[in-house]
């Protein structure tokens, strides 16, 4: 009788968990898998949309004659650049690694099995390390604006997705040796946009300045001259969707749905870009006299890339603090490469990627919570300011320099290989006359009438 | 017939089309330009760059019309564009050799009103 | 041996828990939070994205030499509007309530602690909250438009988000009187859109209409003229962007995925969104005799703010008339605004936000119906034509006509007293110029030949 | 004692179980009925969104004074199609099957009984469906634009969402002959884009070409002559949007989240439309000798479009290959419509949406995979290239055929009966002075100068 | 030489253009302008509110002929652009002093042409 | 006194203005136009189909000068312009009747300059 009784209880139990639990076959870890996957899939998708939000700022902020040209590189890059991260940059990035440096199998979404569940996992994360990487080849562009070669510019963002980009991610998120000495780098301030900025510094250097922007004063001073964007409402569309895209870069780069601090980090991402738009404006009215909008715009990208790093590790507070000096950071870098070294990047995309990229990533040893950081799965680590000492801020600043040297000394080399083969730079008729026509045969805005001396 | 070009600030448009209708002046052609006079551009500036805007915008209009017309439209135009500030604009004459109206063919002072 | 049998029978249940239902140390009920933090974290995306719709509206639907004032009024009230909200905002409205009128505590996100779930869901609820903050914020704007001075603006923004609006957040949503007295505004037609209508009206009083809108007729009445829009497509697609972002607005405030009426949420949103557009085409046709397109456009906005109160506890068929009404009501209210009260509101946002959010709170008292209310889990209550008496009507009206009241007295005070300290309106000279020229010292469009006259 | 063990145990583990599993009353299969919801529900919006991707990309490609009426075509077929969608549509698309061929009940929504789950996920399956069926209705006005009366354009729009385009989807997802047939077509090549695609073929012969858009050559050949779009970066804005909703298209037509196969679908989707980027651009460069961005951005699009029907059981590198034809078919098909049929499709609709839908639906048979197909739930199927033989291909081609004759038969009535009835086609002086300022009574672009003679 | 200066409907301008090619007039300017005339304003509206059209959109023509040459151009012209109804535009002849070609700094008219 | 228009391209409006800054001709008026000229079309075409691009873009320059004014502002357009290609441009001499300064109603040569 008794033991009737407990099979009894056993089966009933059985059954209930059967009817309950493993209607459609799905378990509680099966469920939870999936809310990963659609978490990162919405995120990588959101990521996606980042891409018109850089053609938008970028065509916004230069002459309508290049416009067509800007969609295209930015179209082009995108394309390129998913196809070569399948072929190859993923492997380098994530395959297994070769002395820390860089990775060596994994191609062609190889590791991508769609009959297991782990093989389908591969397949999303590729797709959300695909959109990083196109992110990373697209701010090269806007540098670039205006005066590029348009095949020349292709040839680059093969390699920019193939090689320069994946080997920084191995180094960091891959495996590598910076992520083995336990840099912090959360959603890439490094990784992407500090490696697209100092890829563009590199080829503004290597292209030199549009025609018309520094003239020769009378006492043989250069004087730098502004060359406005045609567009500001269309550039502002497209920060707006670079900040919405931001909320899958940032708590997408938990590639989990089921860690909940992508609610701190949600809230750490917007905290920074609002205190960036605000720092940047208030720094451009106070040394420009007006409440620039372009430069108002380019301060909450610079609050957005600086949060990049220490998204996941900080509090609200320092998130906003560290917008704030983004904001300013932005407005003084902008003039600082404009006016003193003479570097023509249009739209400020060294500025923003490069300078506030490599400060998000140093504020994560100085701002970094170990609360913040332990919700987030990443350890117990403080910044200089939270009683962490100093180790954490030298082991950021030493990623963030070895970063700028590889990416600066590959993106030297490659350009100027471009320029000796394929070449680089169109010439000064077609940029006077605008790369839409001379390289793509049509006009932004057929029917309007247009200003095209400038 | 004389042609009568003036250059105008934009914002006196509709002050000077005023001005001209009271003149009964219902006839004229408006293009947008770009000048350079003694005013001297307002600051522009973009990303903190100064914009040299030695061009600044305005306004041109084109009316045609009899001798004795010539005074009224002029004082009208004055009437409507005058601030007194640098900037204010200028009109010239042209002799006007020909009009012909293109729906009936008429030419000379007939087409011109 | 039958206790061997016992044990064993248990263990094995356990073990089998533990495999199945643990991997990941995920739980049914961990994973229930993670698809309710996910889901309202992607709805606040999606209403941040909002911004950007608004942004495009508004320029799209003002003339071209203050699209860059607009864009900078859109981010700029955004950005103070997020740390306003942060720092005080979101305290006054769901901190400890103080005799029902407001909270008094949480502060600077303090009831957000990293470490623990509650603490999590606190900060992904506020970015929830904040999205919709700077919502009620924004729709201000529109109003505005064309002619105010940006120093009042700013301060206007800040004043709002700390006080104005949490304020009747606190009442309806935050615990407060109204929502004592069983007040049903789901989605904010009254907190979001009522708030920012009414605010937008004042300001438009306050400021007076823009230059040329109004002039005297031989007959000393005043006529009203038209100033149109210098973008349609921009402000289509800003509309697009809105109807889009609304999916996250509506359906989102469920705060949780698991709720699974956010299924009827989204098709009342789309079903009152579309009836609008088409009963405002055709009211406009009617009256105009022409199907005007920013018309049609606002109609979808109608219908959408109309559904915002009653998304959640109506039929798709009471939703449908809901939005037609609301189609109907817009284009009655635009002309009367205008034509009779001579009040210059340049993108409608009074008649939208303000009008259409007033009736959406009454329909609610008319069309709710039980089986949907308890679906969504908000009680068993019946509007008057589903035989729930006029109780609820009544206490809707009370709702909606209090919060006229506060908002009408407390912003007519706000821009008053911004009016004597800061200034409010800018110059006719600078008006005429454009405020982009002379408030911030830039073209929207440079290059671009504009009649700049009007 | 040993019962009060084993009731202890049970006891034990009931309690165990109602603490952890029930909390909130969530059990497993109601999260992952959740999960599926909102991945459903999200994907809708992105859908949705996709709305504003064909208003930008239309608008944009073709000229500046009839901007108004694109957007307002794309407004009202988007609402008309979702009220008529609801009433009618959905109930033949999906009700019960009258002989495989039309469904017969399920209208406004019957069956979305908002008290059971099952009733929600009718609810938000309906939503799916209805912003699918908004897509095929709105694909039609890219292909008539320019030219179309907007009366008889609102009387198509009912047409298509009521029948055409229903009787389709039923054939192929509701339970139809051809569905019973094993034919596959995952996200709607054929159900969705063929059908818009050949609704356009159709209304854009019946409308004949715009004026000047060929003209007789001396030796009395027609020439065709290009009638630039007007604005080209929205139209890349509206391809970039597109790009971002057709990953709520493809992944979310598994109408699951807890499918993990969204990630492979999602993976295919993007690289197929990279692919078809570069190839188009590509052969526009070879053919043209300038890489014109107008192609490439239908090129994306026909990567895309072709890859909706394979996306869920093909390879990565099959997607790739797929992606390429579309490119270069793409470009193939609207030069053979333009320059050997004289058929105007301003913006390539035909091309893009029914050539390539209908090679995407052959390219299932071609290229699919079991081991992808099963994954994704659709079973044991494999493609001629993969050693399944001809025979899913011979039936992807009878549906695809099937489809091509039922909607080119029906909506060439439709089209005559309207162009007798309502009339189709806006007089000569109207399509020259442009359909804003005649249909609607108003400016796209206020205060710019455009040169309007074209 | 004379200078031509015409104002047509800028659905106009390709007609006008095909008969000045059969005149073997091949060079032209063509400006935007916005016109008053005896025409009225199309009815337009913005959100029902009517909008005061009464600048309307033309296409401006300047065309500089030796004197042999100005009859058929202007015969062209209106040709080309007379449709009969009030608003097909006008015709207004200059006294041209000099012509300058720049490339060769011809002049007169050899440089016209 | 005299009206000297001027066609030239677009790229060449800064050159141009420089030599006329060097020549102390300070105010000029500048507006945007579309020319038919000796210059074929560059090869423009939108998704392979050809454009005919026979108009192209032109600046048109309008200079009121007085009588020894004239020589010196050809001079400076030419050597701004000239590149010895065909589409260089061209410049057209009017007689200038009358000139009127609105803000101080001065006329002739003292309003000119
Ligand atoms: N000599 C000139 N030739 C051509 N345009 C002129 C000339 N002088 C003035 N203008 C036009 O008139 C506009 C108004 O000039 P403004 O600065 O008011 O001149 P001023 O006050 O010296 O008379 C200028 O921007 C320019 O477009
Ligand atoms: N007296 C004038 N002065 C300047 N422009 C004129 C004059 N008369 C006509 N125009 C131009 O010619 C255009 C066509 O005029 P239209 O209404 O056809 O005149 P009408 O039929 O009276 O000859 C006008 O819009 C205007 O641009
Ligand atoms: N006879 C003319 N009448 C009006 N405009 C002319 C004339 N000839 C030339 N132009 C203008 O000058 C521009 C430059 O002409 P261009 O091709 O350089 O002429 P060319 O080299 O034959 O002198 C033309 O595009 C046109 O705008």
């Amino acid at each position: 009788m008794r033991r009737v009784l407990i099979t009894t209880a056993a089966v009933l139990i059985l059954v209930f968990l059967t009817t309950n639990l493993f209607a459609d076959d799905a378990t509680t870890s099966s469920n939870s898998r999936a809310i990963d996957t659609v978490w990162m899939l919405l995120a990588a998708f959101l990521v996606f949309f980042m891409q018109a939000g850089f053609a938008m700022v970028e065509a916004g902020f230069t002459r309508a004659k290049n416009a067509c040209n800007i969609i295209m590189k930015n179209l082009m890059d995108f394309s390129i650049g998913s196809l070569a991260y399948w072929a190859l940059g993923f492997g380098i990035m994530f395959g297994a690694s070769k002395a820390g440096l860089f990775g060596s199998d994994g191609f062609f979404l190889s590791a991508g099995d769609p009959s297991t569940g782990d093989g389908l996992w591969q397949i999303a994360f590729w797709l959300f390390q695909a959109v990083f990487a196109a992110t990373a080849a697209t701010i090269v562009s806007g540098a670039m604006a205006e005066r590029t070669k348009f095949s020349g510019y292709l040839a680059y963002s093969a390699v920019i997705t193939i090689l320069i980009y994946p080997v920084v991610g191995h180094w960091i998120w891959g495996g590598g040796w910076l992520s083995k000495l336990g840099m912090i780098d959360f959603a890439g301030s490094t990784v992407v946009h500090s490696v697209g900025g100092w890829a563009g510094l590199m080829g503004a250097i290597v292209l030199g300045p549009r025609v018309g922007k520094y003239i020769d004063n009378n006492g043989g001073k250069k004087i730098s001259k502004a060359i406005p964007g045609h567009n500001i409402p269309l550039a502002a569309l497209g920060v707006f969707i670079l900040w919405f895209g931001w909320f899958g870069f940032n708590p997408g780069s938990t590639t989990s749905g089921t860690n909940l601090s992508i609610a701190t980090i949600a809230v750490t991402t917007n905290l920074a870009a609002a205190a960036g738009a605000i720092s940047a404006m208030f720094t451009a009215w106070i040394r420009y006299k007006k409440p620039d909008a372009s430069m108002s715009l380019n301060g909450a990208l610079a609050g957005l890339v600086a949060i990049t790093a220490p998204c996941a590790v900080v509090s609200p507070l320092s998130a906003v603090i560290i917008g704030l000096i983004g904001g300013i950071l932005v407005v003084l870098a902008v003039d600082f490469f404009d006016k003193i070294l003479h570097i023509d990047d249009p739209v400020g995309a060294v500025s923003v990627h490069g300078v506030c990229g490599m400060f998000g990533t140093l504020a994560v040893g100085l701002f970094a919570e170990s609360r913040y950081a332990q919700a987030a799965g990443l350890g117990d680590v403080n910044g200089l300011f939270f009683g962490g000492g100093a180790k954490l801020l030298g082991v950021q600043a030493l990623g963030a320099i070895s970063v700028l040297a590889w990416v600066s000394v590959t993106a030297l080399i490659m350009f100027l290989i471009i320029k000796k083969t394929i070449g680089l730079r169109v010439s000064r008729e077609e940029e006077l006359r605008g790369l839409d026509i001379e390289e793509h045969g049509m006009e932004a805005y057929s029917g309007f009438q247009i200003f095209t001396n400038q | 017939m004389k042609l009568i070009i003036a250059y105008i600030q934009p914002e006196k448009l509709n002050d000077v089309k005023q001005e001209l209708y009271k003149a009964e002046i219902y006839k004229m052609s408006v293009t947008n330009a770009m000048g350079c006079g003694q005013q001297k551009g307002y600051h522009e500036s973009y990303r903190g760059v100064d914009i040299e805007v030695n061009l600044l915008k305005k306004i041109r209009l084109e009316i045609a019309v009899n001798e004795d017309f010539v005074a009224p439209t002029i004082n009208a135009i004055i009437k409507g564009a005058r601030t007194g500030e640098i900037g204010d604009g200028k009109i010239f004459i042209l002799d006007l050799v020909e009009c012909i109206r293109i729906r009936t063919g008429e030419t000379g002072n007939e087409a011109i009103g």
